[in-house]
């Protein structure tokens, strides 16, 4: 094979969020190995470009690859903001790039404003938090309703990070808060670096705030506040969205997480342990499903298109991969499920109702909610998966 | 000989100020260099108080080659330098000011009896004892200086235009502390632009001109030399 | 005339009051000798009325205008200069900048047509001993206080305040520092100087003020002055 | 202050580039950026990308060496009065539908603000207190663009639409070399007038500059307003060729960037950093591309170099130029480069 | 005399350290009583912390003239050595929960961190300080200043080459449950972390004070020519000097990396914090720059409970540029003109 085709993966290798990075990174590594880099006649040349977890930054590097790498195909993100700038980048450059986490609303809107120009922004690999991070105060209020736990009064207060996503999902948490009839507190978003919450959480303790929920997508900020959670006496319930996306979270937890509630998918086929049990061999971490798992689905998905665009047109490049996510990822027609050796979800699927989410649901994607304890989680929602009931402190 | 300068060179970076310039000192002798501004007088005594390192020479103390050593080890022989620019602690009290100046001195109570030998001399400073060194107006810094220089009890004093800036009752006063030092045995070095003053105490004296020893000899001859009056008297 | 005139100045530091009601008067073309004891406040004096630290209370009169308080760049704009006890240079400008700066800014708008040439006639006229590229930071503690000199004649001053300019000097060279002053003298420019050099002093003021912690406790006629029993005891000594 | 020269033998040739602050070794230089893009493999894209962030970073050096350079105090803050230059023009433009490049010069005018407030406020302090000063009004200002979200979404980034509609980045690099140039001649032309003795002398001794009728205040400021209205200027290219802006561009760690160049350059030169900045920049920018796979090899280089340059070097290219290239003994290579020289 | 003391007393009360101490107190107590004791159990700790960053940074400023710029970096290292100690240390406890080192485990982590410290800063002048101040005349405060600068990029960098850009971080050192005082619960962690940092800032300030090596380094920061006419060792200060200032700033880094994991640029927040403080109160006193400490964390608790988070760098900066635009030379500094001016 003497035809090179320059991919690249868009990640946090550096900067607040690099362990998701390197998670990335393993993923892109295992599954490239397992095919040689080859598709058809071509070898793949893998491009990192590092986001720093920096809209601007990502931005630049990303021209920078099209510009001075000529990469023909983008795969993979990890931040909503980052998904924001980049996604001009694309349409601008005309490069397709598939399975961004870039979660948020605002990654919607932007894309429905315009499908045409932001069909290079294909199916994103995390749907809007509205679809599963209601869950948890869905699952809260059950919890409630069957007289597990009663809180004294109905008072939460949200936090996250000054993201797209934090305040995204922030947003969804208030409104299914609201709509189930709890008052909010407050809503404080910090920036994604801070680890130090012993004031903010001393002031939501003193308030009698009794639901806490929240989200970050680097692990630093989110473990040293679910430790500095339970360090400063706090009651009630923490919902702590995103701890598990680093495998080796309770490293620097410790028994500070247990009673938190997290939403994660699980590994539960052989393949999936497997593949987790390689990765802690090869690279000495244990991946986390929705980092790990979903961005080694999201590259062997990214695989089979551009097998597919292979055997349709011959040839691969920007066009031709572009081509084939329009016609056949976009519209339901290509999908990637436990069939093809999916791991996380039963299957990744869109459609043009979704785009440029995915169809969400238990049987397609989805995150159940687990409660942790001594560092494992246990699934308590939804009613069929569920492994135990809810615990209250 | 307590003190032995021979040929030195000194200077600043490539500027060479001084030209073999020799210098011999008894013990418990009043030595005097006098010259006009710039002639190097300044920097023979930074040479020799290790603040600038000599080019070429030695310098030898009490037998012992000191040239080349740093400015801390040469005050640790007990040559002590009062500066032109004093090199106060501005930020130290006058009392701080002065135990540094004993900093070579271990022994509590011999620092104190120093202190009290200073607070003698001047007792100006004694009544400015906690006032911040950088507050005090230039002629008290003045005899602060001279002062933290009798503080270790040197055997050399190396003293650098002490009435520069003085009222002329002070440095009638700076010059008796000065006497009073001689007879207590030590050697003293003075460097003064006042010329009939300085031959006037001293008993020796070098004239320096241009980096160039021009004349030595018995201050009181120096003072009767055509050459010296005419050049530095005017007359 | 009267050129300057204080009444009462008070300058505080702290607890310690380094200027105590100071009153006095300086005619046009006296040439001045404010002496004293180290410490006695001289330094302090002048700077109260040049603006560089501002008198805690009194009045100062300069050319029949009040002009308590103002900064040291109006005073000088209205024709008072001064060196300093301690030299005070541009230490990376030549010595032709350094006395630039004042003939251009010093000087009311427009005056000056040939800065360089007026800059260059100072240094000569203060018999500046070096080339006038040199750069000040080469130059020693005598040869600053002429540069300093020239650049305080630069701006064209009517008062100038002179702080220990001769200090260090030897005797030769008082001799022609006394000729400077002199010239400077019959340019009309009225003097102020502080010197602890006795010699210089009765050489050349027609006017003493002493003062001594503060307080003024002469002021007068030189041979008066100087043979006030006050002044000798505190000032002069036996 | 530099002679002027008047010099009316002098050649129509020699006064004009005189007037443009150039020398013929300057003028060539100016000419080689010009024609570079031309120059394969100078002509692909992400090279002029490299190449436009080496002017930009060349031009805030040229802006921040007027204050560093001439009244001796470090803008620690530079890089956020940049921002705000570029917040402002990206705003005007979103919510004004103002041109973009009428926005820029709008971003000039609200850095100059800023600049003359913290002039203002740092008058009293001197040194690394003013430097501090800056410093956490520059964090300040970067705190507020974080969290005023509603006007600047923050670290969200703010989308702004480019000063060129094309994809190309040619007219981008046309344009910062003339804003390079533009911000060059403006600063010298200032330094050489009566106003840089003042700059001189207030740096040097403030005492002695009072003494001698400089009003401080008055220079100190105008020297502040004017070096971040630049930046302010610069700030608004940025937001427009880069097309979006995160507070991030406002960090101490930016600031250090032109810092450096500056230094490297040669303080109190001016055209040091400038001339630095196109190879060290773009050096720097290879060695992070070629090795991405060592993160922050490139900064490791960039440090050592600064090091290096501090400790062995402290006046800079502009200085070691000075001293050993600027004077050769051919007649015709000297005036290559010094131009045609005053009769002192 | 009584009389006396109490005049004494009033012009303390109006001059800048009475004042702001006291309005610090007022609001400190006025905001407890609002909020709730943790408020000042958080301002304690906090500050604590801060004085033994921002004493190492008055150290180098004051002493050396050195406005370091790579203090952050100091702090890493500091986190980083307790880090690699720590981690095997806690790995073992693990094992055998009733081993001695499961309270003497993390006093080692600290310790190496300040012994890291120390010899890292010994390393930085012999490589870096040293050069510099054997070859710079002049402008020797700017000088060194960049060369910080650059000294901080590289250990940052160097930092992300070596280890990686992850975070390295712990659970914790000391298990056991929070104490509680007043209803703030307060973890063993920050107990301890603000008890060692009382320990070693009370220490320094007699070492700085009362001891002859103490009075040399102050000395050695007024006049460097007069500290060696008068027979200190210049070279054995400074760098006896730098390897202080870094060990705080280490020790400091140790003893939190409870709460602030290792990772390349964690320097950089107490870094601006510790320079709050150092411009906030003014230069070279000790005394001054631990209550200025607590001031800015005052500052900082006060913004995250009655601002919101994410200010804490807007409003305390705006305040600490308000304070100097009154008072130059910071609340504590003193008016004699250091060499700072020039
Ligand atoms: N740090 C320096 N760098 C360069 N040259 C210097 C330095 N210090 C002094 N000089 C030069 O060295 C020469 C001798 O200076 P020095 O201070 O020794 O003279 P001096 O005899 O003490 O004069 P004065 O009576 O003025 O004190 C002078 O020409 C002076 O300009
Ligand atoms: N900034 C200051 N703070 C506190 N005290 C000061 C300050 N400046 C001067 N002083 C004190 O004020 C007094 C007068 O000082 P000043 O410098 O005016 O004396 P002087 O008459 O010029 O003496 P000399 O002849 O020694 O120069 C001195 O006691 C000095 O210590
Ligand atoms: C959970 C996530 C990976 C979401 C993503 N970080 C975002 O910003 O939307
Ligand atoms: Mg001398
Ligand atoms: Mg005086």
């Amino acid at each position: 094979a003497d035809k090179v085709l320059p991919v690249g993966v868009l990640g946090p290798f550096t900067g607040p969020s690099a362990q998701n990075g390197k998670e990335f990174q393993a993923s892109v590594e295992m599954a490239m190995e397992a095919i040689d880099y080859t598709v058809g006649d071509y070898t793949i040349e893998v491009v990192w470009v590092d986001s720093q977890s920096d809209p601007a930054r990502a931005a630049s590097a990303y021209a920078e690859a099209v510009e001075g790498k000529g990469i023909q195909a983008g795969v993979l993100n990890w931040h909503s903001s980052v998904a924001v700038s980049v996604m001009d980048v694309a349409a601008q450059y005309k490069v397709p790039h598939m399975f961004g986490f870039g979660a948020s609303e605002v990654v919607n809107e932007k894309w429905q404003a315009d499908p045409e120009k932001y069909s290079y922004w294909g199916g994103k690999g995390w749907p809007v938090p509205a679809k599963l991070e209601g869950n948890y105060i869905e699952c809260i209020n059950e919890v409630i309703a069957n007289g597990t736990w009663t809180p004294k009064k109905k008072l939460a207060a949200i936090y996250g990070e000054d993201t797209d996503w934090g305040r995204s999902a922030g947003g969804a948490y208030k409104e299914a808060l609201l709509a189930s009839g709890w008052e909010i507190y407050s809503e404080e978003y910090f920036p994604i670096t801070q680890t130090d919450f012993y004031p903010l959480l001393s002031k939501f303790k003193s308030a009698g705030v009794e639901l806490l929920a929240g989200t970050s997508t680097a692990a630093p900020s989110l473990t040293a506040f679910v430790k500095q959670y339970a360090e400063v006496g706090n009651k009630g319930v923490l919902i702590a969205s995103g701890l598990g996306w680093i495998g080796d979270w309770y490293k620097m937890t410790g028994p500070g997480s247990d009673y938190v509630l997290d939403s994660i998918p699980q590994l539960t086929t052989p393949e999936a342990k497997q593949w987790a049990k390689d990765v802690k061999a090869k690279y000495g971490f244990n991946p986390s499903p929705s980092s790990g798992g979903l961005s080694y689905d999201g590259i062997r998905m990214f695989i089979k298109i551009l097998n597919r665009a292979y055997e349709v047109y011959g040839k691969l490049d920007k066009e031709t991969i572009h081509n084939i996510m329009v016609d056949e990822v976009n519209t339901g027609k290509l999908t990637y499920s436990k069939a093809d050796g999916a791991i996380i979800m039963n299957e990744y699927k869109y459609t043009p109702e979704t785009m440029p989410d995915m169809v969400v649901g238990p049987e397609a994607y989805f995150f159940p909610i687990l409660q942790y304890k001594a560092g494992k989680g246990h699934i308590i929602f939804p009613e069929d998966w569920k492994q135990k009931d809810f615990e209250m402190k | 000989m307590l003190l032995e300068v021979k040929n030195l060179n000194a200077g600043y970076g490539y500027l060479q100020i001084l030209r073999d310039v020799s210098l011999q000192i008894d013990k418990g002798e009043y030595v005097g260099i006098v010259g006009p501004n710039g002639a190097g007088k300044s920097t023979t005594m930074k040479t020799i108080a290790g603040l600038i390192s000599p080019m070429s020479g030695s310098v030898v103390f009490n037998g012992e080659d000191i040239t080349g050593l740093s400015g801390s080890a040469v005050a640790k022989k007990g040559i002590s330098f009062v500066s032109e620019e004093m090199n106060l602690f501005v930020n130290m009290t006058v009392q701080e000011n002065l135990y540094m100046g004993a900093y070579t001195i271990k022994e509590k109570h011999l620092k104190n009896e120093r202190l009290d030998f200073v607070f003698e001399l001047f007792p100006r400073l004694a009544e400015r004892r906690k006032q911040l060194a950088g507050t005090m107006s230039g002629g008290e810094r003045k005899m602060l200086a001279i002062g933290r220089g009798m503080m270790s009890n040197p055997s050399l004093m190396l003293v650098d235009e002490p009435s520069f800036g003085l009222a002329p009752q002070l440095t009638t006063s700076v010059f008796a502390s000065l006497d009073v030092l001689i007879k207590n045995g030590v050697t003293i070095l003075l460097v003064e632009q006042n010329v009939t003053k300085t031959l006037a105490v001293t008993g020796r004296g070098y004239v320096l001109e241009n980096g160039k020893v021009g004349l030595e000899g018995n201050s009181a001859d120096l003072a009767e030399n055509s050459y010296v009056k005419k050049v530095f008297l005017g007359v | 005339m009267i050129v300057l005139e204080t009444q009462n100045l008070t300058k505080k530091f702290g607890g310690l009051t380094a200027v105590n009601a100071v009153s006095m008067t300086i005619n046009q073309g006296d040439i001045v000798g404010l002496i004293g004891p180290n410490g006695a406040g001289k330094t302090t004096f002048i700077n109260a009325i040049s603006g560089l630290n501002p008198p805690t209370s009194g009045m100062v009169k300069m050319f029949g205008k009040e002009t308590t308080g103002l900064t040291p760049e109006k005073m000088c704009r209205l024709g008072l200069s001064r060196t300093f006890q301690i030299p005070s240079p541009f230490p990376k400008m030549t010595a032709i900048e350094s006395v630039m700066t004042a003939t251009i800014f010093g000087n009311p708008a427009g005056k000056i047509t040939d800065p360089v040439a007026h800059s260059r006639e100072m240094l000569e006229f203060v018999e500046f001993p070096m080339k006038e590229t040199v750069v000040a930071e080469q130059l020693n503690t005598v040869q600053l206080k002429r540069l300093d000199l020239a650049r305080a004649l630069a701006s064209n001053p009517r008062l100038l305040f002179m702080d220990e300019l001769a200090s260090g000097l030897s005797e030769g060279e008082l001799k022609d520092i006394m000729r400077i002053i002199d010239k400077i003298s019959k340019k009309g420019i009225s003097i102020l100087m502080i010197e602890h050099i006795m010699q210089l002093i009765m050489a050349v003021c027609n006017r003493l003020l002493c003062i001594q912690f503060g307080t003024k406790i002469a002021e007068g006629p030189t041979q008066e002055v100087a043979n006030d029993p006050k002044v000798t005891k505190a000032y002069l000594g036996e | 202050m530099e002679p002027t020269t008047n010099d009316l033998n002098m050649n129509l040739f020699d006064r004009v580039l005189d007037r443009l602050c150039l020398t013929p070794i300057g003028l060539a230089g100016l000419i080689l950026l010009l024609i570079l893009p031309f120059i394969p493999p100078f002509n692909q894209e992400y090279m002029l990308r490299w190449l436009i962030y080496c002017g930009f970073v060349a031009a805030m050096s040229v802006g921040f060496d007027l204050t560093a350079g001439y009244i001796n105090i470090v803008n620690f803050g530079y890089m956020a009065v940049a921002g705000t230059g570029g917040y402002t023009s990206a705003l005007l433009v979103i919510n004004a539908g103002l041109s973009p490049w009428i926005a820029m010069l709008a971003g000039g005018v609200s850095s100059a603000i800023l600049g003359l407030i913290i002039g203002m406020i740092s008058l009293r302090l001197r040194g690394i207190f003013a430097a501090c000063l800056s410093w956490f009004f520059g964090l300040a200002v970067m705190g507020l663009a974080i969290k005023m979200v509603w006007l600047t979404r923050g670290p969200l980034g703010l989308r702004t639409p480019r000063l060129f509609e094309t994809e190309s980045n040619f007219p981008f690099y046309f344009l910062i070399i003339i804003l390079v140039y533009l911000t060059y001649l403006v600063c010298k032309w200032v330094v050489r007038s009566k106003m840089g003795l003042a700059f001189q002398a207030i740096a040097q001794n403030m005492d002695a500059a009072r003494t001698s009728g400089i009003d401080p205040v008055f220079y100190r400021v105008f020297n502040f307003t004017m070096s971040c209205a630049i930046a302010g200027v610069l700030g608004g290219f940025y937001a427009h060729f880069y097309g979006i802006l995160t507070p991030d561009m406002m960090h101490t760690s930016k600031t250090v960037e032109i810092l450096a160049v500056a230094y490297i350059g040669g303080r109190g030169s001016l055209w040091g950093g400038a001339v630095v900045a196109f190879p060290f920049i773009f050096l720097m920018e290879i060695v992070r591309s070629t090795l991405s796979h060592l993160p922050g090899l490139n900064l490791v280089i960039y440090a050592l170099v600064l090091i290096l340059v501090m400790i062995y070097y402290p006046g800079g290219f502009s200085y070691f130029y000075d001293t050993h290239i600027r004077q050769p003994k051919n007649r015709a290579l000297r005036y290559f480069l010094n131009g045609r020289e005053a009769k002192v | 005399m009584s009389k006396h003391n109490m005049s004494d007393t009033l012009t303390w009360l109006k001059s800048a350290p009475g004042l702001s101490i006291v309005i610090s107190v007022v609001v400190a107590v006025a905001a407890t009583i609002d909020a709730g004791p943790y408020l000042m159990v958080n301002m304690v700790v906090t500050g604590g912390m801060l004085a033994l960053v921002a004493t190492g940074l008055t150290l180098m400023l004051g002493v050396l003239n050195i406005p370091m710029f790579a203090h952050g970096e100091y702090f890493m290292i500091g986190s980083l050595t307790a880090y690699y100690i720590f981690t095997p240390i806690s790995e073992f406890i693990l094992e055998h929960p009733d081993s001695w080192l499961v309270t003497f485990g993390p006093f080692i982590a600290i310790l190496g961190a300040l012994i890291g410290g120390a010899i890292a800063g010994a390393i930085s002048e012999k490589l870096v300080f040293g050069p510099l101040r054997r070859r710079s005349t002049d402008n020797w405060v700017m000088n060194s200043f960049l060369l910080t600068v650059g000294l901080s990029v590289l250990l940052v960098n160097l930092h992300q080459l070596i280890f990686g850009a992850d975070f390295k971080g712990i659970v914790g050192y000391w298990q056991g449950m929070p104490i509680s005082i007043a209803g703030a619960y307060i973890s063993l962690d920050r107990a301890l972390a603000f008890i060692i940092s009382a320990v070693i800032v009370a220490l320094f300030y007699l070492f700085m004070t009362y001891t002859r090596t103490g009075m040399a380094i102050r000395a050695v920061s007024q006049d460097i020519t007069g500290a060696e006419i008068v027979g200190i060792d210049i070279e054995k200060i400074v760098l006896l000097t730098i390897s202080l200032a870094c060990a705080l700033a280490a020790v400091a880094g140790g003893s939190l990396l409870f709460m602030y994991p290792s990772y390349p640029t964690v320097g950089l927040e107490p870094l601006y914090m510790a320079w709050f403080v150092v411009i906030l109160s003014g230069l070279g006193n000790i005394l001054g720059a631990v209550a200025g400490a607590f001031m800015v964390a005052l500052l900082k608790v006060i913004t995250m409970e009655y601002v919101g988070a994410g200010w804490d760098f807007v409003v305390p900066s705006a305040l600490i540029m308000l304070i100097l635009i009154f008072k130059p030379s910071g609340i504590f500094g003193s008016d004699v003109r250091g060499v700072l001016d020039k």
